[in-house]
């Protein structure tokens, strides 16, 4: 790291409405430094960001890059000046290729000021490499897994050969082995003189790769420290201002409760769907057994099935012939579609909420009683005190920051929009909880509470089968792990003593993982 | 003046429209209609159709180009195609059908022009109303007869830029001319449709309270005002007219027979004669079929009005 | 719901900061405090607001005679909303549609086919008056029911499925009707109709005409099922984001194919009322009446990208459209202009809509 | 993955690692001899498939005189293709608006202003032939242009912004003309218009007329610049996401503003065509023209929702509703059946479109 600073950015304030987002907000970013953003969940982080690369015009306060005072119109600017940006949600273009998403804005042309197809896959591939990404640039985007989408915006910003690579929860959507390859990547970035900005609600990839840290709290800068030397338990005091309880503190399990009626039964479970779905690896033998009381861990690699595993058993995969047996509480279960399954008392948190779940001009609280409707109704009319009682007990329960029950969804941290859905499903009481990534994007505080949610409810006898890709969640949480492999169930562990070694190993076929024996 | 790349020049049709006729034969009628949307066009085409059924061997085939020029230029050519033996069309404007009924007349087809001109002299005959004269007549009733003590009379106009409406309108000035008591105090488009005109005479009757009448330049007009009139309850007072008199339940001889109009002027279809034409170039083989035809109007009151019905061949 | 209680006391539960859920109350459910909750309130109101400027506008530049403001007299009013009552009807339906994310450019053709309907069973066929409103209203159903099966299942746009319905309607009036219109006469007799039907054509208390009060009737229905039902939940979730909506259990099949039934419905109604005005039923009436209803709805703050928008914005989309064509016509406008002014003060209510938006 | 439908063999096939879509079963798009390429080639050109079967069709119902099948004469092609140039190019221009996932429902009206300009220009100002075209042709541009500024600056729909731009247009050109036709007379002298614009009436070699050959030439045009351009791929991610399009630094703003540049530019065009093929400039045609042309968009196989589509599925869509009109008139179906046929085609073939979609 040199000394050479090259962004400043000072005073930095910006409202949305009457909601201060940031209060006078200090930041100073050196050349070859990891710049690790910290903060809860509507903290600031992600709007500071947006000013930084030019998305956010109107706001008080100056930015100077390598001196220079600059004011940004728009988001090309801030390239031209040197500011590459991922953004937290995914904002690629599905029907373009991958190459073409790429290049997007800044095209190669051949001489004759066509496209330069070739160069374009060139490209592409040059950028994709390294990252491990084995896709083809001639693949529409809307093909492509959640987290490769995720690789391809990586790729991308590092494309731009930026002085500046800002990096808004790059791996939220990331399995083990890419998050690894992409650390390296961003050490590499450091040691050519880049400055990165780097956002993630996972500490430990914070103290794997930062130099230094910036915790916003309500807006205002709240501290800065080295991650390598700062302890855990500080930096969760500092952003969340007192001090927080551990993280995996659930409390125990109840192991002296007798052995509860199973709720869900898998047996042999399989699907063939109609037509071709590219990218999809549906169940082909999935056999597991969730009781109530219980949380059930589903792991795997990225690609494993896992989202595949809990859409089917929600009703919402693809139409197609299936095979094997399900029971839900005792009796053969086979939901025509989510809402049969809603009927029958399966709850469904998607992975990527804001194509599966919200629509952020929706009030907060219309959102969460979306599928609890019936519950809330009367000869089709809706109960309004019904309803404010349901929303603020939810709101309450998952301690969600909004300003209002009116205020639109659109408005709240990325964190906060994830515990509406939350809250959506929730109050539709399932008896069994189907649940794919639920903490992507939420602050460390704001998961222990959904953690010791999730035990409550199934202490309440609920069941509860939670895929995840953050091993240390699945450790900590479940009371066993399921592990999948190509639509497979391969292996189950018990939580207790084991490790997330132990979990890729299984979810890699066995010691002699690594990938030479396909 | 026509000029480089190949445009059609014009071959002598005349004798070859006179090769394909005679008795006994069967023959294939064209007839190109600008608008079937429109009453009186539909009644036209129906008075075509019901005419040629009562000529052995004829038979027609219709089509409809719903207002639309280039339309009705594709509907003649397909009739070309389909090498029809006589052409009926009632163009929708002049200048853009003269040159494809120009293409038909010289392959030889027989053209009748109905209602509307083609220019030029490339047809075989055309069939028409006067629109200035059943203005003009209308305006001599106003004169006369409905309002012989003058009043303030309110217009209620075709369509902005066509034709007939135009004409009506010049024809009924002239015609009021000799009593200078009458003033035509307003004038709005009411697009020839009925509840247009309903609503441009709810305002009208509004800024004219003190108008006596209501001249409409076609009858579904005029019946929309009278509505309008009835719910503002000035039916009684003011007078309404309109034009077409078509022998249709929904047309204006009927509402003058049930008093809601004090007269309409038929503006006649030319269905019938120009079926009565075809029958004469083709299965009389006649070589001197009239160029022009102008259709009489008549003027339609309560006195005449269920005699009037009955002979236009109205249905009850 | 036990187990969701009470935030748990002294656990450690973050307590919401920034004015959050602590103080709760009514307002806390409402809205947000401050300058975005004033100008909300501001232009939550604001398509009634471009109603009321319209409206002023009107009395200032309207005509008079012997000091009467011609533009305010009952009876004037009375025929602005008798004059709006049949594309305001249509707009209520189609605001559900747009609210959908869909749009129905059929329900002008619906409108003649019902008419024809409306006077060939009771003229023709010499049914009584509710037999054949219930024939016309169920065929209107039904016809908006297929089109929006046919959207729903096969997934087509719905631009394109109703814009085949619009001819297939069209059509089907056309040979219905023979092509020319049915004139509706009144008595006992065959080939009359009730005499009760020219209640359509009447007033009540002699003021206010009975049209403009099915419209308002309809309207005000249609703002409760929108305010307070589950359907129109669903309506609004599908719309925002059909995905999801699916997901969290909403019907959507049902709910698309009940919307473009509703839409088709209430065509008819307005097509019924249509042959009642005019003593008629014309198989070509209604042409382009769809383009007008979709400006009273965008007019009235309802995005035709679906998932937002309100039906009070579109009763006072559908009266500010009748305002204009009245006033234009009391001063005489050439129509052309009329054209002219008419398309601009659509675009400007519609970016009035958006600066609420971006203000917000 | 074995997702292209056999079961797998041999349970222990391992997972690539550190990712599961290593598998060639991934790469279907270009695995060449795959099945899923096979259905994709298939239906790449599946509106030129559909196109062939209308084709066929055509020919096996035609009527026939004397022995010659009449749908085939090349008097007859060559009408068809007269008949759809002014839709076909206007619906080019659509296309790009449609790929932008907007729409424009002002260009029929254009396509009269500009009828209207040309005659006058030529005839009553006594321009010369370029002069007056391109003079048209800009205002076509600029309104164009003007439509996608509102759009794009002050975010309203652009169905709005068209339909207002619709009326504006259609009183422009009314207010321009007076209302009426402006006959094109041709000749040296004052009020008559150069002769050689009659070439539009004319054809090539006495078979080939001129507007097909237009209508041809801007098609293949638009194909290449569809395909070779960064413009292009603009056009599409904007259609497709806007907010990543502004986010990677395309010029949206730029970039909408051309589109309904060239869809206004094209419309001129055709309205310079329609005055020369008609010889008259009149203020009222081109009504409807917009939907005719949206319909040849999407069954060319463009989506409505924006970002996916082609211009050749569009020539095809053009030329297949030319056919379509050609042989039911050939056929003397009766115009109201007519229009339930056409109705039905466009769902079946927007519907086929949607089959592509499930079935690759
Ligand atoms: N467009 C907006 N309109 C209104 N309020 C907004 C908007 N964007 C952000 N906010 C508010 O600004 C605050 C900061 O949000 P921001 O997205 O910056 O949080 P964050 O730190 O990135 O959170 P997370 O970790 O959940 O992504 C939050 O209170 C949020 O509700
Ligand atoms: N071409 C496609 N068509 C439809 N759905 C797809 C396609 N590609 C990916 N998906 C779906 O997108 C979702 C996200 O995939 P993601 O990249 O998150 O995989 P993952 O969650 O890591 O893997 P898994 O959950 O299967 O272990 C999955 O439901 C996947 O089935
Ligand atoms: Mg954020
Ligand atoms: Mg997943």
């Amino acid at each position: 790291m040199s000394d050479q600073v090259v962004v400043a950015m000072s005073g930095i304030a910006k409202r949305f409405g009457g909601v201060h987002a940031l209060r006078g907000v200090d930041l100073v970013l050196r050349a070859g430094e990891v710049h690790a953003l910290l903060g809860e969940n509507g903290a600031g982080k992600s709007t500071l960001i947006n000013i930084l690369s030019g998305v956010v015009t109107d706001h008080d306060g100056r930015i100077s890059i390598g001196g220079d005072p600059v004011r940004f119109a728009g988001p090309a600017a801030a390239q031209a000046a040197g500011i590459a940006t991922i953004h937290q949600e995914l904002d690629l273009v599905p029907a373009l290729s991958v190459a073409e998403n790429l290049v997007l804005g800044r095209e190669p042309r051949t001489r004759l000021r066509t496209l330069d197809r070739r160069a374009m896959t060139r490209t592409a591939r040059d950028w994709l490499g390294p990252l491990g990404a084995e896709i083809d640039p001639r693949r529409p985007v809307g093909s492509l897994r959640v987290g490769e989408q995720q690789l391809v915006e990586i790729a991308k910003a590092l494309s731009l050969d930026a002085r500046v690579l800002i990096m808004d929860e790059p791996t939220a959507a990331l399995a083990d082995a890419e998050v690894r390859r992409l650390m390296s990547t961003i050490r590499a970035l450091r040691e050519r003189g880049v400055a990165v900005v780097y956002i993630s609600h996972r500490l430990e990839e914070i103290e794997h790769i930062a130099d230094r840290a910036t915790v916003l709290r309500n807006g205002e800068v709240a501290g800065t420290l080295r991650p390598d030397r700062a302890d855990r338990q500080r930096i969760i005091t500092l952003m969340v201002g007192r001090p927080a309880q551990a993280l995996f503190d659930v409390g125990p399990a109840d192991a002296e409760r007798p052995a509860e009626p199973p709720v869900l039964q898998v047996d042999d479970l399989a699907v063939r769907p109609r037509g071709t779905r590219p990218g999809r690896c549906e169940p082909a033998g999935v056999s597991l057994t969730v009781r109530a009381g219980e949380i059930v861990g589903l792991a795997g690699l990225m690609g494993a099935g896992r989202t595949e595993l809990l859409e089917t058993l929600y009703g919402a995969g693809p139409p197609g012939r299936r095979s094997g047996q399900v029971r839900l509480a005792g009796r053969p279960y086979a939901p025509r579609g989510p809402r049969a399954a809603l009927r029958a008392g399966v709850g469904f948190v998607p992975e990527d909420r804001r194509h599966c779940a919200l629509v952020l001009e929706h009030p907060v609280g219309r959102s969460i009683v979306l599928a609890a409707l019936r519950r809330l109704t009367t000869a089709g009319f809706v109960r309004a005190a019904r309803e404010r009682d349901a929303v603020r007990q939810q709101v309450a329960a998952l301690a969600i920051r909004t300003s209002s029950a009116a205020a639109p969804v659109g408005s709240l941290s990325g964190g906060n929009q994830q515990k509406v859905v939350f809250a959506r499903h929730l109050l539709t009481r399932p008896r069994l909880l189907l649940l794919d990534e639920p903490t992507r994007g939420v602050d460390v505080g704001a998961k222990a509470e959904i953690y010791r949610l999730l035990r409550r409810l199934a202490d309440d006898g609920m069941g509860i089968l939670l895929a995840s890709s953050e091993l240390p969640e699945l450790t900590g949480v479940c009371d066993r792990i399921v592990v999948l492999r190509r639509g497979r169930a391969v292996a189950e562990l018990p939580a207790d003593g084991c490790t997330g070694e132990d979990i890729l190993t299984a979810a890699m076929g066995g010691a002699s993982a690594g990938g030479d024996d396909r | 003046a026509s000029s480089a790349c190949s445009v059609e020049k014009p071959s002598d049709g005349r004798d070859a429209a006179a090769r394909n006729c005679g008795t006994g034969k069967d023959f294939l009628i064209g007839m190109s209609q600008a608008n079937n949307a429109e009453p009186y066009r539909q009644v036209m085409n129906n008075d075509v159709q019901t005419a040629a059924k009562s000529v052995p061997g004829f038979s027609v085939v219709v089509s409809d180009a719903a207002q639309d020029n280039s339309k009705q230029v594709a509907d003649v050519e397909n009739f070309l195609t389909q090498k029809i033996d006589l052409l009926i069309i009632s163009p929708n404007e002049a200048k853009p059908l003269t040159a494809v009924v120009r293409k038909a007349y010289d392959r030889g087809v027989p053209v009748i022009v109905l209602d509307r001109k083609v220019e030029g002299e490339a047809y075989t005959a055309f069939i028409g109303g006067d629109n200035v004269a059943i203005g003009r007549a209308a305006g001599e009733f106003y004169a006369t007869t409905l309002l012989p003590d003058g009043g303030k009379v309110i217009e209620i106009a075709g369509l902005p830029g066509s034709t007939p409406a135009a004409e009506r309108a010049q024809g009924f000035r002239e015609g009021i001319a000799a009593n200078p008591k009458i003033e035509v105090v307003a004038s709005q488009p009411g697009d020839w449709l009925r509840e247009k005109g309903q609503s441009v005479a709810d305002a009208l009757l509004k800024a004219h309270p003190d108008a006596v009448a209501v001249y409409a330049h076609n009858d579904p007009m005029a019946e929309g005002a009278y509505l309008a009139a009835k719910a503002a309850g000035l039916h009684t007072k003011v007078k309404f007219t309109g034009i077409d008199a078509l022998p249709v339940p929904s047309g204006g001889i009927k509402a003058v027979e049930q008093g809601r109009l004090a007269a309409t002027f038929q503006y006649a279809t030319g269905g019938r004669e120009a079926v009565d034409l075809a029958r004469r170039i083709l299965v009389d083989c006649a070589e001197d079929v009239p160029r022009t035809t102008t259709l009489d109007t008549m003027r339609v009151t309560k006195d005449n009005a269920a005699e009037t019905y009955a002979k236009l061949g109205g249905v009850a | 719901m036990t187990h969701l209680g009470a935030p748990e006391k002294g656990s450690g539960t973050p307590v919401p900061a920034g004015g959050g859920t602590a103080d709760g109350g009514d307002r806390w459910w409402h809205r947000p405090g401050g300058r975005g909750e004033l100008v909300e309130r501001l232009f939550a109101v604001q398509s009634l607001f471009a109603l009321l400027v319209v409206f002023v506008l009107a009395i200032a530049v309207s005509p008079r005679r012997d000091g009467e403001i011609l533009f305010l007299s009952t009876e004037n009013l009375g025929n602005i909303v008798r004059a709006v009552s049949e594309i305001g009807i249509i707009a209520v339906g189609m605001t559900f549609v747009v609210l959908l994310g869909g749009i129905d450019l059929s329900v002008g053709a619906i409108l003649g086919l019902s008419a024809v309907g409306t006077a060939t069973l009771m003229v023709d066929s010499g049914l009584g008056i509710l037999p054949a409103v219930t024939v016309v209203l169920l065929i209107g159903a039904l016809f908006g029911a297929l089109q929006g099966y046919a959207t729903a299942r096969l997934g087509i746009q719905s631009f394109i499925v109703t814009l085949a319905g619009l001819q297939v309607a069209r059509g089907l009036a056309r040979i219905w009707s023979g092509g020319l219109g049915i004139p509706i006469a009144y008595g006992d007799g065959p080939q009359e109709a009730p005499p009760a039907f020219e209640i359509l054509n009447g007033t009540i208390n002699g003021v206010v005409p009975v049209p403009a009060v099915l419209f308002l009737g309809i309207g005000v229905a249609a703002i409760v099922v929108l305010r307070k039902t589950a359907f129109a939940r669903h309506v609004y979730a599908i719309g925002g984001n059909e995905k999801a909506a699916r997901l969290s259990g909403v019907p959507v099949l049902r709910v698309k194919v009940a919307v473009f039934a509703i839409a088709g419905l209430l065509a008819a109604v307005a097509g019924v009322i249509h042959a009642g005005q005019l003593n008629q039923g014309s198989p070509n009436d209604g042409a382009g009446y769809e383009l007008d209803a979709i400006a009273a709805v965008v007019i009235g703050g309802t995005s035709l990208a679906g998932g937002t928008g309100s039906m009070g914005g579109t009763l006072a989309g559908a009266l500010l459209l009748g305002i204009l064509n009245n006033i234009l016509a009391l001063n005489n406008i050439d129509a052309n202009v009329q054209l002219l002014i008419k398309g601009l003060v659509i675009v400007a209510a519609a970016g009035l809509q958006k600066l609420r938006r971006s203000i917000v």
